[in-house]
């Protein structure tokens, strides 16, 4: 059995071999291919960008909501946790399904649009389980200080654990940036929405038979996406912590 | 007028029925009238802490009732009845220290300016008028409790509640802060539990000092003060002696019928 | 212009009807007269507006087309049945692909000359309810598909067989048997012949099952309005088929010129033995063979997969198929002089280029 | 209830009766795919699990490293599994294992790490000054203060990991390999509209990544005893 | 023989160049002799934390020598040639009491039987045997700290370093481990620097009291204690009011000139 990887042409080609694929059209007469790649992450970063919002947006509520009942936490927990073991191609067909019934007020409902739930979909779950920490993390000193002054729910929430989860939920945002990239490309490619990153990927290892080094050029495309929706959350923790520093 | 606080038969057991089981106290009877100073001494791990949390309502006993103010603790609590200084500062780290004394006034919706002043009054009468924008970590230990003894005392609450505040401070600072404690307290009419160590200081501030004893918990001499009004002449007197002889032979040997 | 857009600005033209054609797959010249018909105007002569949506991975035509999504669907036919088995109301209205395009390729030294030596060998194959002619090989040949071989399921691409990881890979004869043949061959430097390889066919083996088929939704064919539809659609559909016969070149360039990222020789090349599936069609394209049908349905009844389940337990109820509609696109189109027998068809030999480029 | 009222063809989400019965029909096969994309799920865990904290360690303990691994381990992160899993069956024997634990192993690395490395960085002040005054450093500081004083946090990124793992090995599966596990028996029955077979199937991956996820809390639940009273 | 501390122009400034700058120490002489017990005390704030850390080499001078044991502090920190014991009791959560007393024999490599005898002893002197097996969330405040003692005295060092380790606890604890602290210095021939808010605890266990004050924190008095050795009456003894007296004259007045 192979437990080293392989290191010849067809399974990782040279990295110059990848780099010269970007510069070359992807097909005879076509743009080059770093174009398409460019021109195919524009696209699959609006679905992470929505994706990733009301992924957040969610887990946040979610978690909440589980901080807030601890009957919640322990009726909603194993569900959450369940929804990120339901494989996609079981739901792929279902959001799209939906979707396609649905209709935004009179804009009608895109195909990106499903992409985009499913990037939620992934995104909401290290948010909720990430942020369930974070609002339980505050001493208990805090707690009862809080309680003796009356604090309602809801002022806790504000004054005490939401700013003591900040620790918590830039790991968390991370992993779900990450995430809505993931579910945005396998969104593409269950749902056979064309024109991003993720369909590319697909399309491209068609043709690794003869020419590795294209579908790899995809790949990169896939990563930096990746990388830039990683650098995005970076930056504005970077803000944030600077903001506090102060 | 109703009591300040009333504790009938109190008890309080945590853990109960696991191998760490700690019966922390057992029949509390204790009455502190309105307008008080009530004192709680006693060896360390004797449950006062755990009294004090029982009569904020922050743990509920597992025997025996707990009136504040003439109501069960926890609509006491919910009325927002007393303020409380725990043994730990308890400060939070991401706001500076005026946020923190302004925390409480807040959550009264205290309008912002109301807040400031308040907050650099209190900060000014603990010494800490120019740490204001500094963050908690920033400070020394006695400094953060005296940031916390600045945030209990923000919103002149009915009641005090005090756990072991002046515990980290220097002699001059403490004693200026007991004297500062009684005058609010007095202008106020506020009641007030306060947990210590220091005998002085117990007589020294108390109507009534309360002794107890540990394992389990329980209180064996309620000591009555009467020094009427506090001058600088006080701490020498024979009266502020006579009392710190009664508390120390109280705690000492501790009588075996509770008063 | 890409797939997910009517190519014709819908209902401004007054008249038309908006159609949705669900593919299987990506756009390749596998759907090469659906896509002709709507660039050279062959559905707008019947007054149809037809907007053609891409497979995907996940993307199953047959649910697509049950739930409504789509008008019509081209689906593979057991998989189709199975689907309707499962409750997905659709009905077969016309059987574009008279054969079964599906190979199982292996190198030519490894003996592999029959279903029968596949035993003991790591088979590869697609999943997804491709496999069931080759399960029917090995089932004919006496093997057991769960116990006497390794299954492994493929890749998009052709490595897993050229590193030999496996011992014999499913091939389209249209697209991954050709990627086999524009790949180079490290020993000679220059690219793989079809002499490095053997081909099982299961049209020569008997174990072919009907592929490429147009369905559309039961529920929708009650409304005669909508069966008029059909018609118009198979008489674009089918005229769009004949015309790829004849100008294959052309309809080459109108499939790359949709987005198909596969390379222009790899899509003559697949245009051919497209054609090659389709013509010659002796009843008439479209025309399904009830002979054929019945060989399908047995094999789909019989045949079990590796879990002992086979792809469908019932017969068909007769609603399944219709060649009602066909026939009358048929006629329409002989009316109107076009040769749906293609008789004369003769393939091309297409040369191929390294990568299809 | 919903899913008999709903407006989603039933051939799409099955009443759960009809799950049910499929599921105890194909119980023998759901028990052993399980059992194949389980054994998939475990070790690509443990192994992605050691490997982040192992990273998250070294990260906490050379600077310049921490401050270079973090993008790196994002990069890492943010390369979808989708596109990792047809490079890895090239690069490794498409027929063996490997490559989806190799998968399953980069998908927990990450929630592991950066979880483990938060937990490693926060350390109470008085506990550094306690242990700098024992002239504790390096490796003792680690494995006495820091790394217990993290655990909590190893567990958030487990308990992530836990299910991950599982939908990882699961979707590995589609991208060809051994037809051994759960996610080729989804893909071939959703191919066949035969959902309720799909979703039994799915029903016995969220069991399993349920298990997963269980066996994180339990392990939590021992390694931190003292977060269990007060 | 050399000095167990000695400090020569020691300054400590938090922040420089920063809005929140502390100028915490500045011009610090300080020297204790080998097996003497010297205790600071001033105001909160003055910066006794601060000092202690310097001698243990937590944070680095801004200016100045600190020699510890006749070596460079960082040399001496990483000879262990100290035990500290810090304000905050900084126990860890995940060790039961008993094992953070043995935390620091077990970096010394000690064996586990006598790791367990010498926790079991330390624990036993500072009264909380019963609570070996506990974990620290479930002590009381002063519980806490006393662990916190027995953890820094278990590895008997040659100096020890202990910031108010008192300051919680009752007057008897307190009383009864001053003189435990005592005899084992005693002992041992232990140095101690120890920091306290109390004037009696400073006078009954010093050799000398070094007074200090703040902005910036510097020593304005040092004030030597001669008790000889103590005993039941010497809490009672002139002596003791005279130093009593001394150090509070001190604290009340700092000298202009720096002793
Ligand atoms: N980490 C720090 N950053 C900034 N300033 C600090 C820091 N630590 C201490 N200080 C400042 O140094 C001064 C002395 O602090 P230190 O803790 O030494 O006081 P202390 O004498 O121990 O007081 P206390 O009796 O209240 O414990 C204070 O003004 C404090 O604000
Ligand atoms: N959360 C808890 N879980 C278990 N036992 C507890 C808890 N809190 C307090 N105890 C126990 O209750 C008893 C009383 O504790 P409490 O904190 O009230 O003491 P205290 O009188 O305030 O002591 P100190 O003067 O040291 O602060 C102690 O034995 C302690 O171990
Ligand atoms: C994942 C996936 N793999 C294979 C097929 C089957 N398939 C349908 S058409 C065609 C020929 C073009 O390559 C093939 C292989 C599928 N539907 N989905
Ligand atoms: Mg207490
Ligand atoms: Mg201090």
């Amino acid at each position: 059995m192979r437990v080293l990887p392989r290191a010849d042409d067809a399974a990782m080609p040279h990295v110059w071999d990848v780099v010269r694929r970007f510069g070359e059209p992807e097909l005879t007469g076509g743009d080059p291919i770093a174009l398409v790649v460019l021109r195919s992450c524009l696209f699959t970063l609006r679905s992470v960008a929505v994706g990733f919002g009301v992924g957040a947006a969610v887990g946040l509520v979610l978690a909440v909501a589980m901080q807030r009942f601890r009957v919640v936490e322990r009726g909603l927990l194993p569900y959450v946790i369940l929804s990120q073991t339901v494989p996609l191609i079981a739901l792929a067909p279902a959001i799209a399904g939906w979707g396609g019934k649905l209709s935004l007020g009179s804009y009608p409902w895109q195909p990106w649009m499903s992409v985009a739930t499913i990037a939620a979909y992934l995104a909401f779950f290290p948010v909720a389980v990430g942020m369930l920490r974070g609002l339980q993390s505050p001493p208990k000193v805090a707690e009862e200080l809080m309680h003796s002054y009356a604090a309602g729910w809801w002022h806790t929430l504000l004054k005490l654990r939401l700013p003591a989860s900040t620790p918590y939920l830039f790991p968390a945002l991370r992993l779900a940036g990450a995430a809505a990239v993931v579910g945005a490309v396998v969104g593409e490619i269950s749902t056979g929405t064309r024109g991003g990153i993720g369909r590319l990927v697909i399309e491209y290892s068609r043709e690794a038979t003869a020419d590795p080094a294209k579908v790899y050029t995809a790949m990169v495309g896939a990563a930096l996406l990746g990388l830039f929706v990683a650098a995005l959350v970076g930056a504005a923790e970077f803000a944030l912590n600077r903001r506090r520093a102060t | 007028m109703t009591a300040a606080v009333e504790l009938t038969g109190v008890g309080k057991v945590f853990n109960p029925g696991r191998p760490d089981q700690v019966a922390a106290l057992t029949g509390v009877d204790l009455t502190v009238e309105s307008g008080q100073f009530v004192s709680l001494i006693g060896p360390s791990g004797c449950g006062k802490s755990t009294l004090l949390r029982l009569v904020a309502d922050l743990v509920p006993p597992t025997g025996g009732t707990v009136t504040v103010a003439g109501k069960p603790a926890r609509k006491a609590r919910l009325d927002q009845e007393y303020g409380i200084a725990f043994q730990q500062a308890g400060l939070f780290d991401w706001r500076t220290v005026q946020r923190n004394v302004e925390l409480p006034l807040e959550l009264r919706g205290a309008s912002r300016t109301e807040r400031r002043e308040r907050a650099r009054e209190m900060l000014d009468l603990v010494g800490l008028g120019d740490f204001a924008k500094h963050y908690p970590p920033q400070l020394s230990g006695g400094m953060q409790q005296r940031v916390a003894i600045a945030r209990a005392l923000a919103v002149h609450p009915p009641l005090l509640l005090m756990d072991e505040p002046f515990g980290a401070l220097d002699e001059m600072t403490r004693e200026r802060l007991q004297d500062e404690l009684l005058r609010i307290c007095a202008r106020t009419g506020t009641s007030t539990i306060f947990v210590t160590h220091s005998i002085p200081e117990a007589v020294y501030l108390s109507d009534r000092v309360v002794v107890m004893s540990p394992r389990p918990g329980r209180i064996t001499d309620v000591i009555e003060i009467d020094l009427g009004e506090r001058t600088e002449a006080t701490r020498q007197s024979a009266g502020f002696f006579a009392g710190i002889t009664k508390v120390r032979r109280a705690l000492r040997a501790p009588s075996e019928v509770p008063a | 212009g890409t797939a997910d857009e009517p190519e014709t600005p819908s209902g401004g033209s007054g008249g038309t009807t908006a159609v949705k054609l669900q593919l299987q797959w990506f756009v390749q010249a596998q759907f090469a007269g659906y896509i002709a018909a709507v660039d050279k105007g062959f559905y707008r002569e019947q007054g149809l507006d037809v907007q053609i949506l891409e497979g995907g991975v996940d993307i199953v035509p047959q649910t697509v087309l049950a739930q409504g999504q789509a008008d019509f669907a081209v689906a593979w036919v057991p998989k189709a049945l199975a689907s309707r088995e499962q409750g997905a109301g659709i009905t077969e209205i016309a059987q574009v692909f008279q054969r079964s395009g599906t190979y199982q390729v292996s190198f030519a030294d490894s003996g592999i000359k029959a279903p029968a030596d596949l035993k003991g060998k790591k088979v590869g194959n697609w999943g997804f309810g491709n496999e069931f002619e080759l399960f029917a090989a090995m089932t004919k040949a006496g093997l057991d598909p769960g116990k006497d071989v390794t299954l492994v399921q493929q890749q998009f691409d052709m490595q897993a067989l050229l590193r030999r990881d496996i011992d014999a890979a499913q091939a389209m004869s249209y697209n991954e048997y050709a990627q086999l043949l524009e790949a180079k061959n490290p020993k000679t430097g220059a690219l793989y012949q079809p002499s490095d390889f053997t081909v099982l066919n299961w049209n020569d083996v008997g174990t072919a099952m009907l592929q490429d088929a147009v369905w559309a939704n039961s529920e929708k064919l009650g409304d005669a309005a909508f069966q008029d539809t059909a018609v118009k659609f198979l008489t674009g559909s089918l005229k769009g088929w004949a015309y790829c016969r004849d100008n294959a070149q052309e309809c080459r360039d109108l499939v790359v010129k949709r987005g198909s990222k596969l390379g222009a020789s790899h899509q003559l090349w697949q245009m051919n033995e497209v054609n090659k599936l389709v013509w010659p069609s002796p009843n008439g394209v479209g025309m399904l063979d009830e002979a054929e049908w019945r060989k399908t349905v047995d094999l789909a009844l019989t045949t079990k997969n590796q879990d002992g389940q086979t792809v469908i337990t019932k017969q068909p109820e007769d609603t399944a198929y219709t060649n009602e509609y066909v026939q009358k696109a048929l006629d329409a189109l002989k009316g109107a002089g076009v040769d749906v027998n293609g008789t004369s068809f003769q393939p091309t030999t297409v040369e191929l280029k390294e990568g299809g480029a | 209830m919903v899913v008999k009222a709903g407006r989603v063809a039933p051939f799409i989400l099955p009443a759960p009766s009809v799950i049910w019965e499929q599921f105890w029909l194909s119980r023998e096969v759901i028990w052993k795919t399980g059992l194949a994309s389980g054994a998939n799920a475990l070790v690509g865990l443990v192994a992605g699990a050691v490997l982040g904290i192992l990273a998250a360690m070294a990260a906490s303990r050379f600077r310049f490293f921490g401050e270079a691994s973090i993008p790196v381990a994002a990069a890492l992160n943010a390369l979808p599994i989708i596109a990792l899993a047809p490079i890895l069956n090239n690069m490794f024997d498409s027929t063996s294992s490997i490559p989806r634990r190799v998968v399953v192993a980069i998908v927990v690395f990450f929630p592991v790490f950066v979880n483990t490395l938060r937990g490693l960085r926060q350390v109470d002040p008085t506990h550094r000054e306690l242990m700098d005054s024992y002239a504790a450093g390096g490796w003792t500081f680690t494995r006495l203060v820091r790394l217990p004083g993290a655990l909590p946090f190893v567990f958030t990124g487990l308990r992530q990991a836990s299910s991950l793992a599982v939908i990882a090995a699961v979707v590995a599966e589609y991208f060809g390999g051994l037809q051994d596990g759960l996610g080729s028996r989804i893909t071939s029955a959703a191919s066949n509209t035969a959902y309720p077979r799909a979703w039994a199937f799915v029903v016995g991956a969220c069991v399993l990544g349920l298990v997963f996820y269980a066996a994180a809390l339990g392990l939590e639940w021992l390694a931190t005893p003292w977060r269990r009273s007060g």
